[in-house]
């Protein structure tokens, strides 16, 4: 009978259990109990997307039949957006405890969990939906509980990022909003698959035109897509390291399905790629936000802002990859969406670890880490070299399918700009690297390794990047199916 | 006849009430200073809501549409003198423009 | 006639938003956007979305107003004036404005019958709810229960708004034993008696629109913020001290927290009993009955946590401390 | 082709909505960036709520004659935005009831400047 | 007709009251303005049901008069409590 129902409890669980963290004022206790509902909701969605290998699953909210009522539809792509969300949202949780304790007032924990478990919920909810409008709901859920877990961030200019963060993420779910109006206007409907349906019926007129244009920028903005990415460095840097990793981790992987979601099953590929010339805008778009923020990322000192701005321009790959609108593509797209969770899951976790004994994520702080904290500076260097695609980590996996996708398409430009971008990357580790090994400095070295409870999950998460980029039948597998299905073609 | 009765009353309740509340208009606009702005919009917003909602509650006959209006008027003639009052009271409290004109805190 | 009111009200609105523009008082910019509010409102009304125009002079006059408001005076009431450049936000602006326009160019008359939004999703509403929910206001039994789901995630982001500042404002807020001196307008005598005699009948408007949403317009969420006016009311004339030791910031989150779980638990309810989640029709033997149960309470837990996180607001910004 | 007069509510609403975008991307001080976007979201609501209007049709609430109803679904989903706006509001006024705590100003500029010096 | 007449009276009188609330020039001038624009769209909405003969809607009406004394009272208060008067005065002098 639960088997039923797994895809409203998908999100029903966490959104419950937010309000309940207030029964709870331990602090281990809150962390266990969150823990545990992460951890229960990763293993909803890896059963929902066992599920799926039979189909697309349809679950009508109060009972009501779809355009009318509220429809949870989860096909392989939801169910696999929804697999990485929970699953760093497991680990990162797990790994936790000790820096949201030294972060966090104690007298804020149970709110702070209770916003945690809500901005979780949120992002589900977001993904599961198959409806746009109930899309803006959740989206504003996860919105207004990442404002207040950013703002939670020690420096005060977390308060400026998180104010900069709510006026731009505001106006983008507005245009998101009349986005969804538009379509609802020329259809009649809010239900993705209905609109999927009755969109070409209606035929491509000026009002379409709009509402995808204003969709576009809406799901840009929250995608942080070049040039709507000025929020997402403050944020991520400032914000409490563990929010930082939840967030890298998830929430513009989230903002990436969105606007698959709408690109390929809503607007349809015939309308966005062959009416429109959507491929060369993203094309544009991914190769400046590739060259450019790779750029300002070298120029960084503050280490988490380093690597917000190399999630700009790993997003501008996912972006690339669907812009071929081929299924190598779109595989390396959502490969890269698989493992870019990972990778900066990985980083900021271990950037966790440095602020917990360092206090500071400064380039000072790394000198002689090395030595200081080898296994943490060691998880730095295998999630940065993951970055720039070194082979046997995940990244080398993604970018080989994009790079195959782009000689495919003829594209020997595109074939340079990526090469481009990870030459550019290695630059940046491997000023992480001097600084670490070679920068020792004269004071004498003690080790300060962080805590066992957070490396853990950080190594964790780095033998996933290996595992994955070297085990590459699973994931390979799913995205393929996945970008098969996106794209109709059936073998 | 009686109806007709009751619907003549009503207009002439309802054009006395526009009247009155042209002349709020103008009150408030026209006269050169705070106070005495306070005074047209008092004076005349109270008997401009009484005129009107009686004009309307002679239309509807008795139901609960009739209560509702009434409560209404209730509800304005306790609000809008008090909030005159104390708004004028604030003002004088802080010492607008007693002497000098209201030009001393315009802004 | 309508249209010309239509018009009258619409360039009202116009003038007002220049004006805010213009205005540099911070103050005179609240109450114009309060006017503006209640303008829209108006509209509303003369768009027959009398729930809609019920909740934006609750919400946007009033709750918003009073926010802003409090804001003000913890801040600063005159706005500088800003060196930023004004030919980019322009741009910007009228590049939006024209993508707009040119996205009107096909659509529907405005008001025009045929138009496909009223073709496709809306007429089972219109012509099967009263069957299918038994509510007279259709507003309702769609708000509660074909998108009941949306209005779950409406009230988890009230309560997750309650959260966000409860956070926010927990370094700089009073000790709950920490009496300051919080003004009243006690002196007024005047005022102490109107409220007095206002605010009862303002709870009994609270609960008449909360138990009479399926009739007319109003429902929990109205109710909710007609109950948090009332107390601001009391709070702001009779003085803020007893309200704070009646709602305690503890109390009021548990109250809000009671009542997301309300209406969460009425969805698993409904799952243990073998519907679907928020499918009321299983609450009872007989459909209707079920429906009406199920809008009762999940209307319930949408007034309680409406009430609470709204009293919350206030009371969170009114304790703030003005000295660092 | 529509005609003037059937879309002027449409176009008076968007420059509404312009007028609010335009406060919240020029305009320094936070709280009125903030009053812009309430503007804005407003604006949009107005548009959302004309587009279900019926000519000749009455609010949504079922009456005894026989008369067309406007679409109740877009007062729906505004009832849930206008709540969304509200709480929005909410969590912007405590950043910015915040961040005069910690600059000791609300002006966007000012706040520059002071991170600028750090 | 009648009905009619009232409306526009009402609409007239509102475009008064909203000029001043927007020429000022006092704050105090606004809040009046502004106290006195809800009155009459108060009113203006109970003519509005008649004049589309749904006159059940007054509740709305009724909320308008409530939430205006509110907002109304909460702009005084913070004159009241003082300390932006006394800011913005120090600063004007």
């Amino acid at each position: 009978m639960i088997s039923n129902h797994l895809p409203v409890l998908q999100v029903v669980l966490p959104l419950l259990a937010a309000p309940l963290c207030v029964l709870l004022k331990r602090s281990s206790l809150l962390w266990a109990f969150t823990l545990l509902v992460s951890i229960l909701s990763a293993v909803i969605a890896w059963s929902l997307l066992q599920q799926t290998d039979a189909g697309i699953i349809s679950y009508a909210i109060g009972g009501w039949a779809a355009p009318w009522g509220i429809e949870y539809r989860v096909d392989k792509l939801n169910a696999y957006v929804l697999l990485i969300v929970t699953g760093i949202g497991s680990l990162v949780m797990l790994g936790g405890r000790k820096s949201i304790e030294q972060e966090i007032d104690s007298k804020n924990l149970s709110l702070f969990y209770t916003a945690y478990l809500l901005c979780f919920a949120g992002l589900l909810g977001i993904t599961i939906t198959g409806d746009a409008f109930n899309v803006f709901v959740f989206l504003e859920i996860s919105s207004l509980s990442s404002y207040a877990l950013i703002s939670l961030g020690r420096d005060r200019r977390a308060l400026t990022a998180a104010y900069q963060y709510l006026v731009m993420g505001t106006i983008g779910a507005t245009f998101i909003l009349i986005g969804i109006g538009m379509m609802y206007m020329i259809t009649g409907t809010l239900n993705m698959h209905d609109l999927a349906q009755r969109l070409p019926e209606a035929g491509s007129s000026r009002t379409m035109l709009t509402a995808f244009a204003f969709m576009f920028v809406g799901v840009s903005l929250k995608l942080a897509l070049f040039p709507l990415h000025l929020w997402l460095p403050n944020a991520y840097a400032y914000a409490p390291s563990i929010v930082s990793a939840f967030l890298a981790g998830t929430a513009t992987k989230v903002a990436v399905y969105v606007l698959l979601r709408f690109i390929f099953t809503i607007f349809g590929i015939e309308y966005a790629f062959t009416e429109l010339p959507l491929s060369a805008i993203l094309m544009l778009l991914a190769i400046a936000a590739i060259l450019l923020a790779t750029m300002s990322a070298i120029y960084e000192s503050n280490m988490k802002r380093l690597f917000a701005y190399s999630s700009v321009a790993q997003l501008g790959y996912m972006v690339l990859g669907i812009s071929f609108l081929s299924v190598t593509g779109l595989t390396s797209s959502l490969l890269h969406l698989f493992n870019h969770a990972l990778m900066k899951a990985a980083l900021f976790m271990a950037l966790a670890c440095v602020m917990y004994q360092q206090g500071g994520v400064m380039m000072d702080n790394l000198k002689g880490l090395g030595r200081r904290m080898p296994w943490t500076f060691a998880a730095i260097v295998i999630g940065g070299l993951s970055l720039v695609g070194v082979p046997l980590t995940v990244g080398f996996i993604s970018k080989w399918y994009l790079l195959l996708a782009a000689i495919e398409a003829g594209q020997f430009v595109l074939v340079a700009v990526v090469l481009a971008g990870s030459l550019l990357a290695l630059i940046y580790v491997w000023k992480l690297v001097e600084q670490g090994y070679f920068h020792s400095g004269n004071e004498s070295i003690t080790r300060q390794e962080a805590p066992l409870s957070m490396l853990i999950p950080t190594w964790l998460l780095v033998l996933a990047n290996i595992y994955f980029g070297i085990d590459t039948s699973l994931t390979i597998s799913v995205a393929q199916t996945t970008a098969e299905q996106l794209l109709g073609v059936t073998q | 006849m009686w109806e007709l009765f009751i619907l003549y009353s009503s207009y002439t309740l309802l054009l006395l009430g526009s009247f009155l509340s042209l002349t709020f208009g103008l009150g408030l606009l026209r006269f050169p200073d705070f106070y005495s702005r306070t005074h047209a919009a008092g004076v005349a917003d109270t008997l401009c809501a009484a005129l009107i909602i009686f004009g309307l509650s002679l239309q509807s006959g008795f139901n609960l549409v009739t209560i509702k209006l009434f409560l209404i008027l209730i509800f304005l003639w306790f609000t809008s003198p008090t909030s005159s009052f104390t708004l004028a009271s604030t003002a004088y409290r802080s010492g607008y423009g007693i002497k000098n004109n209201s030009s001393k805190r315009a802004e | 006639m309508e249209q010309a009111i239509d018009i009258i009200l619409l360039g009202f609105l116009v003038v007002v938003a220049i004006a805010v523009v213009k205005q540099r008082d911070l103050f005179a910019s609240v109450i114009l956007f309060g006017i503006y509010s209640l303008l829209s409102a108006a509209i509303f009304v003369s768009l027959d979305a009398v729930d809609v125009a019920f909740t934006e002079a609750a919400v946007g006059a009033g709750i918003s107003s009073i926010l802003i408001l409090s804001t003000l005076a913890l801040t600063s009431r005159n706005e500088k004036p800003s060196s930023h450049s004004v030919f980019l936000p322009l741009m910007v602006v009228l590049v939006t404005g024209a993508t707009l326009v040119f996205g009107t160019l096909d659509m529907p008359a405005f008001a025009d019958p045929e138009a496909p939004v009223h073709k496709h999703v809306a007429p089972r509403y219109i012509q099967d709810s009263y069957q299918e929910v038994g509510m007279p206001n259709i507003v309702t039994s769609v708000l509660a229960s074909y998108r009941g789901y949306d209005t779950m995630g409406e009230v988890v982001v009230i309560f997750t708004a309650g959260v966000a500042v409860l956070l926010l404002l927990s370094s700089v807020r009073h000790k709950e034993d920490e009496l300051s001196n919080l003004t009243d307008l006690k002196h007024h005598p005047i005022l102490l008696n109107v409220a007095q005699i206002l605010i009862p009948i303002i709870l009994l408007f609270a609960l008449y629109v909360q138990f009479h949403g399926d009739y007319g317009p109003g429902g929990g969420f109205q109710a909710g913020v007609i109950f948090a006016a009332g107390f601001i009311l009391y709070a702001m004339i009779i003085g803020i001290d007893e309200i704070r030791k009646t709602f305690t910031p503890k109390y009021l989150h548990w109250l809000s927290v009671t009542g997301v779980v309300l209406y969460i638990g009425v969805g698993i309810v409904t799952l243990l009993l073998g519907g679907e989640f928020l499918n009321y029709n299983v609450l009872a033997e007989e459909k209707l009955t079920g429906q009406h149960w199920g809008i009762f309470l999940v209307e319930l837990g949408v007034g309680i946590t409406v009430t609470a996180t709204m009293l919350s607001l206030f009371l969170s910004f009114s304790e703030v401390r003005r000295t660092p | 082709m529509s005609s003037f007069f059937d879309l002027y509510n449409y176009w008076i609403f968007i420059f509404l909505m312009m007028t609010g975008f335009y406060i919240v991307i020029a305009q320094g001080n936070l709280v009125k960036k903030i009053i812009g976007l309430n503007i804005f979201q407003t604006s949009v609501f107005l548009l959302y709520i004309s587009m279900g209007k019926v000519s000749g049709g009455t609010a949504p609430i079922l009456i005894e004659a026989d008369v067309s109803y406007s679409n109740p679904l877009p007062h729906v989903l505004i009832l849930t935005a206008i709540v969304v706006g509200v709480a929005t509001t909410a969590v912007a006024m405590a950043l910015i009831v915040r961040i005069q705590k910690a600059y000791g100003t609300i002006e966007e500029q000012e706040i520059h400047e002071q991170d600028a010096s750090l | 007709m009648i009905l009619a007449i009232t409306a526009i009276a009402l609409l007239v009188a509102m475009a008064m009251t909203l000029l001043r609330a927007i020429l000022g020039p006092s704050i105090f001038d606004r809040i009046l303005a502004a106290n006195a624009f809800g009155t009459k769209i108060v009113l203006f909405l109970g003519v509005y049901g008649f004049l589309t003969e749904r006159p059940d809607f007054l509740d709305i009406a009724l909320l308008y008069a409530l939430i205006n004394f509110i907002t109304t009272l909460a702009i005084l208060r913070f004159f009241e409590s003082g300390v932006l008067f006394v800011k913005s005065d120090e600063e004007s002098n």
